[in-house]
C-alpha cells in the first residue's frame, strides 16, 4: 500500500491580487516519483515551491489551506521554517552551485546547521557525492571550484548538496531543461535509483520526461489541478478534456 | 540560538538604514536651522533677488542675486563646453573606436573623473589662468570663462563614462537593425542608438549639472570672487559655493552672516534636490523591474 | 545618397575631433601638472615635515593626516553602508521606507560637498564640541562616501545571481547565513571595487575638511583624534591662496598636487583593475 | 597642542615664530591655520581655537557676542605693519589721496588718466572681507562705503600682490611683509610706507597686529606669545617683513 | 521559368584565419522562397549576411567571389552598400524593434533617406503594417511604444519595417525560434503570401519548417554547400549521405 510523505490540502496561492493556484489537493507517495506537468505559466514551479515555504520571501504572497509533511502542516505557527527546507531539498531549473569548492557546496547544508563535527561533515560529503553518482569523476578534485564542472556534473552536485541534508522530500524544477540529452538521461535515471530512499516530486515541461520516470503524475492548468492519477493512467485514459489535448500537444 | 543571531543581524542591518536616513535628516536639519533664520531679518524675495552682497557691513546687505547667477553661468559655461565634448568623445569610444582603443579608453576615462578637484583648481590658477589673461589681454585670468573651461574639463570624464555606459549597453541588435535598412553609421548612432540611450545620456548630464553647480574649489581657486553680474565672460564671478567656503569661516555662530551662509546653502541643497528629483523620474521606470 | 554619405563622414570626424579635443585638453592638463610638480618630487618631500614657514621641507604631516582622514571616514562609513545595502538588498520590508531610503542615498549622493562641509561644521566642530579635529573631518568624509558606498554595494549584491540566495535558503540556511555564506562572499570583490573608489574620492576631498579637520601649519602628527591635521587637497590650497611666499611655495604646491594626483590615481587603478580581472574570472 | 587661527597677514609670523619657538619646546606642537581675521575672531568666541590672529582690534560687536558666549577675549601685540597700496610697477602714479583711493573702490574713479596717469581703466582689487586687512582698509579708507561690487576680492595678500603684478590696470593693498619688487608702492598723502614712517604713526595706513586669547594666556600658549613679544621673537618678525614693536 | 534574382559565384568568407564559407555558389530565384539548413555554426547566418554585405562591418572579414543582385555585383567597389541594405530587407532570430513608437519603428528606414514627404511615410507604413498583417492590431496605438508589442508582433513588426523600403529581397534568419508555435505558424502563412511580392531567404534550424514552406532548399555543412535543390527533391531523395544523415536527426 502507497503512504503519503507530503501532501497538500485546499491550498491557495496569490501573488497580490493575482489567484496562482486553486484549491489544490495533491498527494506525493513515500518512494515514488510523482510529476507535475502543465504548459507554461500555469503555476507548476508555484506549486513545487509551496511544498518547502520557497515562495514566502515574495512579497505579497498569500496562501490558504495546509501542506502536510508526515503529517505535521509546515505551515503552522511555530514551525521552523529552516528545519523544514533541511528536510525537503530543492533543484532548480539551471543548475545553481555556489562559487565554492565542490566539496564546500555539498557541505553547505551540513556546515549552516553548526551541529556537525568536521569528519562527520567529510563523511557524509562522501556519502551524497556517490548517492549522486558524481563520486567518481570528482573525488580527486573535491577542491576545486564547481564552477569547472560541466552543466550535467553540475545538476548532480546540486542533487547531492541536496542529499546531504538527508531530506525526506526531493523536489525538482525542470532539472533537465539546461541540459544535453546525455546528461537529461543520466539524471532520469538517478531520479529512478533515488526513489528508494527519498519521495521525488518533479515538474517537467517534458511530457515523455514524465512518462518515463513517473509513477504519478499531476496535469495543472491555470492554477488548477485537473488530474492526478498513476502515470500509465493518466497518459492513456485520461478522464479530462484538458488533459488530453495538453498530451496530444494542443497547448504549449 | 538562530533566533537571536538572526534577530541581531537584521536589527543591525536595519539600524545602519536608519543612520543613514538619519544622515540626510540631520544635514537638512542642520542646514536649515542655522539658515532659515535670515528670513527673520530679509524676506527671501530680497534674498534671492536682489543684487546687494555686503554681509559684513551696517547695515549688512544679504541679497544673494548675483551669487545666484554666478553659478548660475559657471555652470551653463561648463556645461556648454563639456556637453559637445563628452558625449562626441562618449560616441566616439561606444561606436566608433577600435575595440582594443575602447579597452584602453574607457578605463582612462574613468581614472581621470577620479582626479580631486582641487587639483583642477590648482592647474587653473597657475596655468590656465596666466595663459587666458594673455590671449585675450585681459586684466585677469581668474574669471567666469577661466573657470567654466576648467569646470568643463573636470565634468567631462564624468559625462562622458556615464553616457558611454548608457550607449554601449544598447543591444547590438539594434544597430543591426538599423544598419540592415541602409541606414549610414552616423544615422545608426543618431537615430538609433542614442534615442535607446537617451535615459542614461540625460542622467549623466544631470549628473554633470550637479557637479558642477556643487563644485567648490575650481570656483574659489579661479572665479576672481567678485559679487557682480558679469557683463562679458571675462569678468569675475563670485558663485554661491565659493562664497560660502571663503566667509564661511569668519562667521560667527549664530550671526546673520552665518545664517545667511546657510541660507545659501538652502538654494544650493534645493537645486541639486530638484536635479535629483529628474533624474529619479527619468530613471523611475527602470528601477521597478 | 552621397548627401548622406557626406553626412557620415562629416559626423564621424567631428566625433573623432571631439575626442581628440578632450584627450588634449586631459593630456595638457596631465602634462603640465607633472611637469610641474616633478621637480621638487624627491625622497625627502615625501618623509620630512614642511620647514622655514613652509618654503622647504616636504608634505609628510599632510600624507599622514589624509591618510588618517580617509582610514577613519572608511572605518565609519564602511560598515554602516554595507548593512544598508544589506537591509535594502535582504530585508527591505515595508517597500515605501525602501523607497524612500533610495531617494534619501541619491540625493545624498547629489549633495555639493561643501554643504557636507557646513553640516560638519555645525554639527560636530559646534554642536558636539568636536572642534576641528581629525574625529569632525573624518565623520564628515563618512557620511559623504556613505551614499556611493551604499551604491556600489547594492549593485554589487546585485550582481549575484538571485540563484544562488535561493539554493542557499532551499538547503535550510537563514537569511544571515545566505547573506554571510553566500551572497557576501561572491559580492565581495565589486563591493571592494568601490570601496577604493570611494576612498580615492574621499582622499581628494577639500571642501569638507576646510571647517572640520584641515590646518595650514603643524609640524608633528596628530596625537588623538581631537587633533587639527594637516592633508594634501588643503596643503594646496592654502599653499595657493594663503601662502606668503609664493616662489617657493607654488613649488611646493605643484609637487603635492602631484603627490595627491598619483595617489588617487594609483588607488582608482588598482580598483579598475580588481573589477576587470574578477570580471574576466567570475564563473556565473 | 595649541591651536593658532585668523589673519593671513599674521600667518607668516605665527609659523615662523612657532617653528623657532617648537625647536627650543619639543613637547608642544603648534598648529596654524590661516583664514582671516574674522576667521580667527569668530573660531576664538566659537570655542574651537586657543589663539586668534588677528590684524585689527576686535569690534565692539564681537567683544559683545564672546562676552555672550563666555569668552574672555585678551589682545597681545605682536607687531607692527602698514598697509601698502600697490600698482603695477609701470603705473607712472606715485601718490594717491585718501579721497582718490576711495573713489577708486567705490568705483567712482574708474580709469588712471582721471588721477593724471595712463589712459588705462582701473582693476580694482580688494581683499576678502573676512581679512583684517580689508577691515583697516575699510575703515580708513571707505569710511562705511561701500567697496565697488566689480571689485575682485581675493583671499590672501599674496594673491593681491601676484595679481597686481601681472596686470597693468590694478590698484590694490597689502601688509607690508608681501610688498616686493614686482609691485609699485604708492604713497598716502605723500607719506611712503617704511618702518619709520610707521613707527611714529605718520603713515595713515599702519596697524598693530595681534594675537587674542581666552582671558589671559595660560601654560603653553603664554610662552608662546612671551617668545614672540621677546627680542629673539621680534628678529624673526623683522625678518618676515614687518616692524617691530620695540 | 524561374529567374534568379540574388546569387553567389565561388563566394569564399573567412573571420581572421578561419574559412567560414568555402566557394558558395548558390542562387535565390524571383518569387520563390529559398530555405538555408544545417547543424549550428556551419556559417548559415553568415552566408546569409553576405547578401546585405552585413559582414563588412566585422573585424577582419575577408570575402572573395561575388554576389549578384539582379545581375550587378554588390561588392563591386562603388557599389552603394547603403542602397544595397535598403533593397535587400532582414530579419533577426530575436525580434529586435527599436524603443521608438510602432510607427516610427516602420518608417525608420524611409525618414533616414530624407527623400520621402510625410504624407508618403505614412501612407508607406499603413501599406507596410497591412502586408505584414499587423495593420489590425496596431492600428489604433501606432503611437505606442513598439515594446509593448507581443514577440509575435514584434516579428511582424520587424517584417513590416523591412518591407517599408520596398525591398526585392527578404533574407530571415531563424525569423521564428524565439517564437511560439501559433505565432511560428502565423508568421510562416506571412512568408507564404510574401513571396508574390518579394525574394525570400531563410535560415532555419527547423527542418519541418522548411520543408512547410521553401520551394528550394539548400544544406549547408561546415562551410560548405552541400546540396542545393527544390525542397521536396532534396528532402525525399538527398543526393549526399550528409544531407541525409542531417535529415533524419543525426546531427544537432
Ligand atoms: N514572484 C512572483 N510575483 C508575482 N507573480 C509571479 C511570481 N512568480 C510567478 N508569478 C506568476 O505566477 C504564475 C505561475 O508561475 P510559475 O512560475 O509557477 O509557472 P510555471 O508553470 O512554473 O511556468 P514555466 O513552465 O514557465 O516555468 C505566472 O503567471 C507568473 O507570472
Ligand atoms: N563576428 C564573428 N567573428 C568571428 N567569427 C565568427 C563571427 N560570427 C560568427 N563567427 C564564426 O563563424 C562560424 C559560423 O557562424 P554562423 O553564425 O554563421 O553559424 P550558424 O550556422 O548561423 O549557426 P547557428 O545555427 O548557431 O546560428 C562559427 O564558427 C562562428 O564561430
Ligand atoms: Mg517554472
Ligand atoms: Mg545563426
Amino acid at each position: 500500500m502507497v503512504e503519503r510523505q507530503i501532501w497538500t490540502s485546499n491550498l491557495n496561492l496569490w501573488f497580490g491580487k493575482n489567484q496562482i493556484l486553486h484549491n489544490i489537493n495533491l498527494e506525493a507517495y513515500k518512494n515514488h516519483i510523482t510529476a507535475i506537468i502543465g504548459p507554461s505559466g500555469c503555476g507548476k514551479s508555484t506549486l513545487l515551491r509551496c511544498f518547502n515555504r520557497m515562495n514566502d520571501p515574495i512579497p505579497f504572497m498569500e496562501l490558504t489551506g495546509k501542506v502536510y509533511l508526515d503529517g505535521k502542516d509546515i505551515y503552522a505557527p511555530k514551525t521552523d521554517v529552516y528545519a523544514v527546507r533541511a528536510s525537503v531539498g530543492m533543484v532548480f531549473q539551471k543548475p545553481n552551485p555556489f562559487p565554492k569548492s565542490i566539496y564546500n557546496n555539498v557541505a553547505y547544508g551540513l556546515q549552516i546547521q553548526g551541529k556537525y563535527s568536521k569528519s562527520e561533515i567529510k563523511d557524509r560529503v562522501e556519502e551524497s557525492l556517490k548517492a549522486a553518482w558524481l563520486w567518481d569523476e570528482v573525488k580527486d578534485r573535491l577542491h576545486h571550484s564547481a564552477m569547472s564542472l560541466s552543466g550535467g556534473q553540475q545538476q548532480r552536485l546540486c542533487i547531492a548538496r541536496a542529499l546531504a541534508n538527508k531530506p525526506k522530500v526531493l523536489l525538482l524544477d525542470e532539472p533537465t531543461s539546461a541540459l544535453d540529452p546525455q546528461s537529461t538521461a543520466k539524471i532520469e535515471e538517478l531520479c529512478l535509483a533515488l526513489k528508494n530512499s527519498v519521495t521525488i516530486l518533479i515538474v517537467t515541461h517534458n511530457v515523455a520526461q514524465a512518462g518515463r520516470i513517473a509513477d504519478y503524475t499531476a496535469f495543472l492548468y491555470l492554477g488548477e489541478l485537473v488530474e492526478f492519477e498513476k502515470t500509465e493512467q493518466l497518459f492513456t485514459v485520461p478522464k479530462d478534456k484538458r488533459t488530453e489535448a495538453y498530451l496530444t500537444g494542443v497547448f504549449g | 540560538m538562530k533566533g537571536i543571531k538572526e534577530k541581531t543581524f537584521q536589527a543591525i542591518a536595519y539600524i545602519a538604514s536608519l543612520l543613514t536616513a538619519v544622515c540626510l535628516i540631520a544635514i537638512i536639519y542642520g542646514i536649515f536651522h542655522d539658515g532659515l533664520p535670515l528670513f527673520k531679518f530679509i524676506s527671501w524675495k530680497d534674498f534671492l533677488f536682489t543684487n546687494n552682497w555686503y554681509p559684513v557691513y551696517s547695515p549688512p546687505g544679504f541679497g544673494a542675486w548675483a551669487l545666484i547667477m554666478g553659478s548660475f553661468y559657471v555652470t551653463l559655461g561648463a556645461l556648454i563646453i563639456a556637453l559637445p565634448l563628452s558625449l562626441g568623445s562618449a560616441i566616439f569610444i561606444s561606436e566608433i573606436a577600435s575595440p582594443g582603443l575602447r579597452e584602453i579608453a574607457k578605463p582612462v576615462i574613468e581614472l581621470l573623473a577620479g582626479i580631486p578637484s582641487v587639483v583642477y583648481g590648482l592647474f587653473g590658477i597657475a596655468f590656465l589662468a596666466p595663459l587666458i589673461r594673455q590671449w585675450f589681454s585681459l586684466d585677469t585670468g581668474l574669471n567666469l570663462f577661466t573657470s567654466s573651461l576648467i569646470l568643463g574639463i573636470m565634468v567631462i570624464p564624468i559625462i562622458c563614462s556615464i553616457s558611454e555606459d548608457a550607449m554601449s549597453s544598447v543591444p547590438h541588435s539594434i544597430r543591426e537593425a538599423s544598419l540592415a535598412l541602409g541606414a549610414t553609421k552616423s544615422e545608426t548612432i543618431f537615430k538609433a542608438v542614442i534615442p535607446a540611450a537617451k535615459k542614461g545620456i540625460i542622467g549623466s548630464i544631470l549628473l554633470g549639472f550637479g557637479r558642477a553647480i556643487g563644485e567648490t574649489m575650481v570656483v574659489l581657486m579661479v572665479a576672481g570672487g567678485a559679487a557682480q553680474i558679469p557683463k562679458s565672460i571675462f569678468e569675475p564671478v563670485r558663485p554661491m559655493t565659493s562664497t560660502i567656503a571663503a566667509e564661511m569661516g569668519e562667521t560667527i555662530m549664530g550671526d546673520l552672516h552665518y545664517n545667511a551662509l546657510f541660507a545659501l546653502a538652502i538654494v544650493l541643497l534645493i537645486i541639486t534636490f530638484f536635479s535629483n528629483l529628474i533624474t529619479e523620474i527619468v530613471f523611475r521606470p527602470k528601477r521597478q523591474k | 545618397m552621397n548627401r548622406r554619405k557626406g553626412k557620415n563622414t562629416f559626423w564621424i570626424m567631428m566625433m573623432t575631433l571631439m575626442l581628440i579635443i578632450t584627450a588634449g585638453f586631459l593630456v595638457v592638463f596631465i602634462v603640465r601638472i607633472i611637469s610641474l610638480g616633478a621637480p621638487v618630487l624627491s625622497w625627502k618631500f615625501i618623509v620630512e615635515p614642511p620647514r622655514e614657514a613652509m618654503t622647504e621641507g616636504g608634505i609628510f604631516p599632510a600624507l599622514i593626516g589624509t591618510f588618517l582622514l580617509t582610514a577613519l571616514a572608511m572605518i565609519f562609513a564602511l560598515p554602516s553602508g554595507i548593512f544598508t545595502a544589506i537591509w535594502l538588498t535582504h530585508y527591505g520590508k515595508p517597500q515605501w521606507l525602501v523607497n524612500i531610503l533610495h531617494i534619501i542615498i541619491n540625493t545624498m549622493a547629489g549633495i555639493p560637498s561643501i554643504i557636507f562641509g557646513l553640516f560638519g561644521m555645525a554639527i560636530f566642530v559646534n554642536l558636539l564640541g568636536f572642534k576641528v579635529s581629525l574625529l569632525s573631518g573624518s565623520l564628515t568624509l563618512a557620511i559623504l562616501a556613505l551614499p556611493v558606498i551604499i551604491n556600489n554595494t547594492e549593485q554589487a549584491i546585485h550582481s549575484v545571481p538571485a540563484d544562488f540566495s535561493e539554493a542557499s535558503l532551499a538547503l535550510g540556511a537563514t537569511t544571515r547565513q545566505t547573506i554571510s555564506k553566500v551572497v557576501f562572499p561572491a559580492a565581495l570583490p565589486n563591493i571592494l571595487t568601490g570601496a577604493i573608489i570611494s576612498v580615492g574620492r574621499v582622499a581628494g576631498e577639500t571642501a569638507p575638511i576646510m571647517f572640520t579637520a584641515a590646518t595650514f601649519y603643524s609640524r608633528s602628527l596628530p596625537h588623538s583624534l581631537q587633533d587639527e591635521v594637516m592633508a594634501l587637497p588643503y596643503h594646496i590650497y592654502a599653499l595657493m591662496t594663503e601662502g606668503t611666499h609664493p616662489e617657493s611655495q607654488v613649488p611646493i604646491a605643484y609637487g603635492t598636487a602631484l603627490v595627491l594626483l598619483i595617489l588617487v590615481i594609483l588607488i582608482d587603478a588598482t580598483a579598475i583593475i580588481i573589477r576587470s580581472y574578477m570580471r574576466k574570472k567570475r564563473q556565473w | 597642542t595649541i591651536t593658532c587661527s585668523g589673519s593671513t597677514t599674521v600667518l607668516p609670523i605665527a609659523q615662523a615664530t612657532a617653528e623657532a619657538f617648537m625647536d627650543g619646546h619639543p613637547d608642544i606642537n603648534i598648529s596654524i591655520r590661516g583664514g582671516g581675521s574674522g576667521v580667527g575672531i569668530a573660531a576664538l568666541i566659537n570655542g574651537t581655537i586657543d589663539i586668534a590672529c588677528s590684524s585689527r582690534p576686535m569690534k565692539s560687536k564681537e567683544i559683545t557676542q564672546a562676552k555672550s558666549k563666555g569668552i574672555e577675549p585678551i589682545p597681545y601685540a605682536i607687531a607692527l605693519d602698514g598697509i601698502a597700496v600697490v600698482v603695477h610697477p609701470s603705473n607712472s602714479i606715485s601718490n594717491l589721496t585718501i579721497k582718490q583711493l576711495k573713489d577708486i573702490y567705490t568705483g567712482k574713479i574708474k580709469n588712471w588718466n582721471e588721477l593724471g596717469g595712463p589712459n588705462l581703466p582701473i582693476v580694482v582689487i580688494s581683499r576678502d572681507v573676512s581679512s583684517g586687512t580689508f577691515e583697516v582698509f575699510n575703515e580708513r579708507v571707505m569710511a562705511g562705503a561701500k567697496v565697488s561690487s566689480s571689485a575682485q576680492l581675493l583671499a590672501s595678500n599674496n594673491a593681491v600682490t601676484t595679481t597686481v603684478s601681472t596686470t597693468p590696470g590694478a590698484i590694490g593693498y597689502a601688509g607690508l611683509g608681501f610688498v616686493s619688487s614686482k609691485v609699485k608702492s604708492v604713497a598716502i598723502e605723500k607719506i611712503i610706507p617704511s618702518e619709520q614712517t610707521v613707527k611714529d604713526g605718520t603713515y595713515k595706513l599702519a596697524r598693530k597686529l595681534y594675537m587674542y586669547t581666552n582671558g589671559k594666556a595660560k601654560g603653553a600658549v603664554s610662552q608662546y606669545i612671551a617668545f614672540i613679544q621677546s627680542s629673539q621673537g621680534q628678529k624673526i618678525v623683522e625678518k618676515q617683513g614687518f616692524i617691530s614693536l620695540n
